[in-house]
């Protein structure tokens, strides 16, 4: 049976951030099993490891690792709204309040954590 | 005229009664109920969320945002790390837990989204595998690391954590 | 086609129909058929509450109960089963709160009670805490409460699945005094498959109706859109007489042009009723007791100020009820629901504007007589072996000529549940009836008339001008004129019906279809309706006649009923045969009604 | 509140405001609708009809203006027409709604209204869906009182508190707005769903009733309660505005303190 597209489902910020919370989720994990996997390499060689890590060092990747990182403390701190969501009495009542509040945090730490990122990457590099 | 008498429904007796049987196959549950499992996994994401909260913030401090930041790594960076069993530890654990936290999310993902029974098997098979190689090959690399490797010449290659 | 064999087939699946599911499926094997899904069923939209003398909050007894019954009925009531409705109430309330149904609590912890119009201490002395409740939701609880039960009793429910015809035998019997007359038996119902489009013969041998109302005869009503009488026209057409079908409720505070109601309590708060020049003109109606006068003469006041030209709007065709002067707090903590209606439905904040407001149809004390076991009549005195009705659609008659707030939800309890274990006794007994040769061929006709006209008249044209004609004419005014005017109308519409024609030609949920069958039902009771009342010539209850507008005792304390019958012809009207039955007495001689 | 504030009678004559009552504004909306008809294309379709509509007018009513005067062959449910009977929640420009409870004046006009049916149950007809699989998960959480002990000849009683406990959920319509708008309930229609679950919260934490562990237990159930993603398009979509993912969370917190 084929039938017409219908329309994208127009939740709100409760099933928009879990969407943003399971696409983040899978993209640390296949982070992880490459990361596992390169820093493997350390029982290669220290040569191999340190031309894989290299990689990780050209300003392309900079700004992956800026994503990297925002991927997952958005997932942290998601994560722990959604833990205060199950536990705190409270914590239904409040989870659009406390989204937002994961929403500054995580706009915080990611200013500053970028910040220094690049810069340690613009001293340390040349 | 075609004549269907329909079975007698008896009264109920039993708590039984609400699974009336009259409803049609396909609607019905695959009743292949795990136990408290579910339960376990859904406590086990929450903890080791917590957990691993402080475990990949201090993880990435330390790499990328203390002293020399992401250019500071390389091969003597882990081994000065991994001379300190703390960060052993701290590694193996982290590692378990995201491994175990992530690839249950992933099953999550795969129950959601696969729809045939087949698919939703070989998926989870490749998890499975995928995940235990992972945590495998990751606490091998941690516990059998060895800092003072030789170079290809047979020479100690130098390394500040080295007894020379 | 399929044929299906149950010991008992409940037609209805609101709270008068599971009631009564809830006792036959635990002793016979028995179906409930229902055209929505049971919690879709009206009895989920009352909110007030469901009376019986418990005594909860203060003293209280079935007897005084049974008068208020009787006097608000205007004597009209059946007295025997107003006896039987009162008395049977505790029981009827202690049931379903075993059932689960979670009525509101008093601080020890017994179900609340509360104060409602028409029920008294001590035969008229002062008001009594009589009504259960649960919130304002009770009718919603009972609903569900029902279905819960019906769900743990595994009761067998045919979802949408229409009953379109009532299969009766006619039998020859012998009299004791050896004369011979036919009698018609119950042989089952025929029934369409919204889903499918198929037709399904459900032989039984006790067939329980429990249709509800026909609220949607009336253009401004409080009934759902499904509330078309269709058990009332099938017992009609099967050759079956109808009672009191004159007699309707018309609800003072419905919202303007949307009939959805706003309980009486917000009067009760303290609301006041005002036209178009800001008069509060129950002043003038009832010096003393103003806007909290009985329904029927508010809704007649309201009624008279809107024909006199001094309605409100653009089109000057209703009044205003004012909470303006209530403190917020007030109106939040005892009409939440009411305030949440007008606001959402007419985006009228109820704390600084008067909500626009016009007597709304509510309920028909009429309908299919009944004994008080809930069987069937086919005439003053004999029943239909097999046949029970209750709710709504019955007429056992408790309300007489009209009934009072929370006996309707009482009243589907109490004879529903007898209606259930009667149609399984009965079922226990009998033996099947033979089914009539070629069981389909009248619904078959029906449908295919309707399906094949190429007429071009529009259901929905016909239904509207059905409805507008009596709102306009059969309302809380009724006159000869009036009567006759919409009379001429329906002649005209069951007419211009034949020519009706439909657009959805597929089996699937042909929604299309229906409604003009339902349509059918309408047009048929509207006409029964209209005779009932030109008939009547005096006032009663719910029937109010301009042109004779006193009780009148000597005439008319009787019940009407009314036949199909070619032959016979009643105030001009071709085709209905008209007949009385004698009021039931047991301790009230009637007096007048005052408040 | 006190009765020493009792309100003066109202006065017998007010001035009344110009706007009272509103006059009757008429406006003109498209109304798009996903149709679908098995019985004579396998294909669904969007259909567009622009109507002349009123103030007060719902979703509903323009449905049925389209139904009474333009294509007699548009099908989907209702009856009560206030928002307590359950029948027509269907997705109103992408959300769950009642059709009968949403006001067309509240929506943007400018732009076509589309409508659909629920998600993730069979669709029969137009915005007609099967509800079985629905009334199955219903059925299958024991939604009705077992009491153990033996029934008083008065009632129960029950404290004003008790009762307050599990007022919240008592007000479902089974309408399946709620489960029809889960993320986790669209994959593949296994999951319990959130009305399923507020109806076993009605009973678990009625003081009344027995067997909530029963309940509990069926709802640990790997299609049960843990596969709540708190995604809370149940809360959002419940047109009796139950605070739904609250429920869910009360029923997870009682299976786990139960099995502590
Ligand atoms: C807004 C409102 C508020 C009210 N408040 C109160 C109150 O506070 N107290 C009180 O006592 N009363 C109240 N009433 C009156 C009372 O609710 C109704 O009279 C009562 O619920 C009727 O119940 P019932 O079981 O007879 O019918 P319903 O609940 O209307 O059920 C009718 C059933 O019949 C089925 N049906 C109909 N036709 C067919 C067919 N052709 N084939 C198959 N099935 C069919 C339907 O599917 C439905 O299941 C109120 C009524 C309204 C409208
Ligand atoms: C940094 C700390 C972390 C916290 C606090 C955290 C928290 C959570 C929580 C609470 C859940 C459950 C969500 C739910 O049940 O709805 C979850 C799901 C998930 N997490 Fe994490 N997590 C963290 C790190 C990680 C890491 C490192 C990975 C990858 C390896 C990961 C991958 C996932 C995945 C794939 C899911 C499933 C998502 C879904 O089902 O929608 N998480 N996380
Ligand atoms: S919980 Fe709300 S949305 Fe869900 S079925 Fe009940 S009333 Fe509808
Ligand atoms: S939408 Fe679904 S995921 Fe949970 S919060 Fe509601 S049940
Ligand atoms: S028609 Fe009853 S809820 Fe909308």
């Amino acid at each position: 049976m084929t039938r017409t597209r219908g329309t994208l489902y127009r939740g709100r910020e409760g099933m928009w951030s879990w969407v943003a919370h399971r696409i983040t989720g899978v993209g640390i994990f296949f982070f992880l099993l490459v990361h596992v996997l390169d820093t493997s390499l350390v029982r290669v060689s220290p040569e191999a490891y340190d031309a894989v890590i290299g990689a990780y060092k050209n300003p392309v990747m900079i700004l992956g690792e800026i994503g990297l990182v925002g991927a997952i403390v958005f997932h942290a701190f998601n994560g722990l709204r959604i833990i205060l969501v199950d536990f705190w009495k409270k914590g239904t009542r409040y989870h659009k309040q406390m989204l937002w509040g994961v929403l500054a945090l995580w706009l915080v730490t990611m200013v500053a954590f970028s910040a220094r990122h690049v810069m340690l990457f613009l001293e340390g590099g040349h | 005229m075609t004549t269907t008498n329909t079975p007698a429904a008896f009264p109920a007796t039993s708590l039984e009664a609400p699974r009336s049987g009259r409803i049609d196959p396909k609607y019905l549950r695959s009743k292949t109920s795990s136990g408290s499992f579910e339960m376990a996994a859904w406590v086990f994401m929450r903890f080791s969320g917590i957990a691993l909260v402080v475990l990949i913030f201090v993880h990435l401090w330390v790499n990328l945002m203390s002293g020399g930041g992401i250019a500071q790594i390389d091969f003597g960076f882990v081994a000065g790390k991994w001379a300190n069993p703390v960060w052993q530890f701290w590694d193996l654990v982290m590692l378990w837990l995201a491994m175990l936290h992530g690839a249950n999310g992933m099953r999550t993902i795969i129950n959601d989204y696969a729809e045939k029974d087949s698919t939703r098997l070989w998926l989870k098979t490749i998890l499975v595998l995928g995940a235990a190689i992972i945590v495998v090959l990751g606490t091998l690399v941690i516990f059998t690391f060895e800092p003072c490797m030789l170079d290809a010449a047979g020479e100690q290659l130098p390394r500040a954590v080295c007894p020379s | 086609m399929q044929v299906h064999k149950y010991d008992v087939v409940i037609v209805g699946a609101g709270g008068a129909g599971m009631r009564a599911a809830i006792e036959s499926g635990q002793r016979a094997h028995t179906a409930v058929l229902t055209k929505i899904y049971p919690t879709r069923s009206h009895t989920g939209a009352a909110q007030g509450g469901m009376c019986a003398a418990l005594a909860n909050v203060e003293e209280d007894n079935w007897e005084w109960h049974t008068f208020d019954t009787v006097k608000g009925g205007d004597y009209l009531v059946d007295q025997d089963a107003a006896e039987v409705m009162a008395k049977e109430a505790i029981d009827a309330v202690l049931d379903l709160e075993k059932m689960g149904l979670p009525f509101n609590r008093t601080p020890e912890g017994k179900i609340d009670q509360r104060r409602f119009g028409g029920h008294t201490r001590d035969h008229g002395k002062a008001a009594v805490r009589r009504a259960c409740y649960a919130a304002d939701r009770t009718g919603h609880m009972i609903l569900q409460t029902l279905y819960q039960n019906c769900v743990k009793h595994n009761v067998e429910f045919h979802n949408e699945f229409y009953v379109l015809d009532l299969l009766t035998v006619d039998e020859e019997v012998t009299d004791d005094d050896g004369t011979t007359r036919t009698e018609k038996r119950t042989a089952g119902v025929v029934s369409y498959d919204l889903a499918s489009g198929e037709i399904h013969v459900f032989q039984a041998k006790s067939v329980v109706f429990a249709t509800g109302g026909v609220g949607k005869i009336f253009k401004t009503t409080s009934n759902a859109h499904t509330l078309t009488g269709d058990g009332m026209a099938l017992a009609y057409r099967a050759g079956l007489p109808l009672e009191d079908m004159e007699f309707v409720q018309f609800h003072p505070t419905g919202l303007a042009g949307l009939g959805i109601l706003l309980s009486e309590a917000a009067r009760g708060e303290g609301g006041i009723l005002r036209n178009a020049d800001g008069e509060r003109f129950m002043e003038r109606y009832a010096p003393t007791i103003k806007d909290l006068a009985p329904r029927d003469i508010v809704a007649r006041s309201m009624a008279n100020e809107v024909r006199e030209g001094r309605g409100c709007g653009p089109k000057k065709d209703y009044v205003l009820l004012d909470l303006t002067h209530l403190e917020p707090e007030h109106i939040d903590a005892k009409l939440p629901d009411i305030t949440e209606f007008a606001r959402t439905y007419l985006g009228v904040e109820p704390y600084t504007e008067p909500v626009p407001v016009f007597p709304t149809c509510h309920y028909a004390m009429g309908g299919v007589p009944t004994t008080i076991d809930s069987e069937v009549l086919q005439d003053n005195d004999t029943t239909v072996p097999g046949l029970f009705a209750a709710g709504e659609v019955a007429c056992v008659s408790v309300h007489g000529s009209n009934r009072l707030g929370t006996n309707s939800l009482l009243d589907i309890n109490v004879f529903g549940k007898r209606a259930g274990i009667a149609a399984a006794e009965y079922a226990a007994e009998a033996d099947f009836v033979e089914l009539p040769e070629d069981p389909t061929r009248g619904v078959e006709a029906m449908l295919s008339t309707v399906r094949d006209g190429d007429g071009g008249e529009r259901v929905a044209t016909i239904r509207a001008e059905l409805q507008e004609t009596m709102d306009a004419n059969m309302q809380v005014f009724r006159s000869e004129k009036t009567i006759k005017e919409a009379l001429g109308i329906i002649e005209n519409l069951r007419e211009r019906y034949t020519k009706v024609q439909i657009q959805d030609k597929g089996k699937r949920f042909n929604l299309d279809l229906l409604e003009a069958v339902e349509l059918g039902f309408l047009l048929d009771l509207a006409e029964v309706m209209t005779v009932a009342a030109l008939h009547r010539e005096e006032s009663r209850g719910g029937h109010f006649r301009e042109d004779f507008p006193d009780r009148d005792d000597e005439n008319f304390m009787l019940h009407s009923m009314l036949y199909k019958d070619p032959e016979a012809v009643t105030e001009g009207t071709q085709g209905i045969r008209f007949e009385t039955k004698p009021v039931v007495f047991t301790r009230y001689e009637p007096m007048e009604r005052k408040y | 509140m006190s009765t020493t504030t009792e309100a003066a009678e109202p006065a017998s004559t007010v001035d009344l405001p110009e706007s009272t009552g509103g006059g009757i504004t008429t406006f003109d909306i498209t109304l798009k609708v996903r149709r679908y008809i098995p019985e004579f294309s396998d294909e669904a379709r969007w259909d567009e009809w622009t109507i002349t509509m009123q103030g007060t007018d719902r979703v509903l009513d323009a449905l049925h203006k389209v139904k009474w005067e333009l294509d007699g062959s548009l099908s989907f449910r209702r009856s009560c027409a206030h928002g307590v009977c359950g029948s027509d929640a269907m997705r109103i420009n992408g959300r769950n709604r009642l059709a009968c409870k949403t006001l067309l004046k509240d929506l943007d006009t400018s732009q076509p209204i589309t409508v659909e049916p629920i998600k993730g149950l069979p669709v029969e007809k137009d915005l007609i869906v099967d509800m079985e699989p629905f009334f199955q998960s219903y059925r299958e959480i024991m939604p009705f009182m077992i009491a153990n002990s033996p029934a008083p000849s008065a009632e129960r009683y029950q404290s004003p508190e008790d009762r307050e406990r599990f007022d919240d959920t008592t007000k479902c319509i089974l309408c399946a707005a709620c489960t029809s708008s889960c993320p986790v309930f669209w994959t593949d229609g296994q999951y319990f769903g959130p009305a399923a679950i507020v109806n076993a919260h009605r009973f678990i934490f009625d003081s009344r009733d027995d067997a909530g562990d029963m309940r509990l237990e069926v709802l640990n159930d790997k299609e049960g309660v843990w596969r709540c993603r708190t995604t809370f398009n149940c809360t959002d979509a419940c047109p009796r505005g139950i605070e739904v993912t609250k429920a869910i969370q009360e029923v997870k917190t009682a299976i786990l303190t139960r099995a502590a």
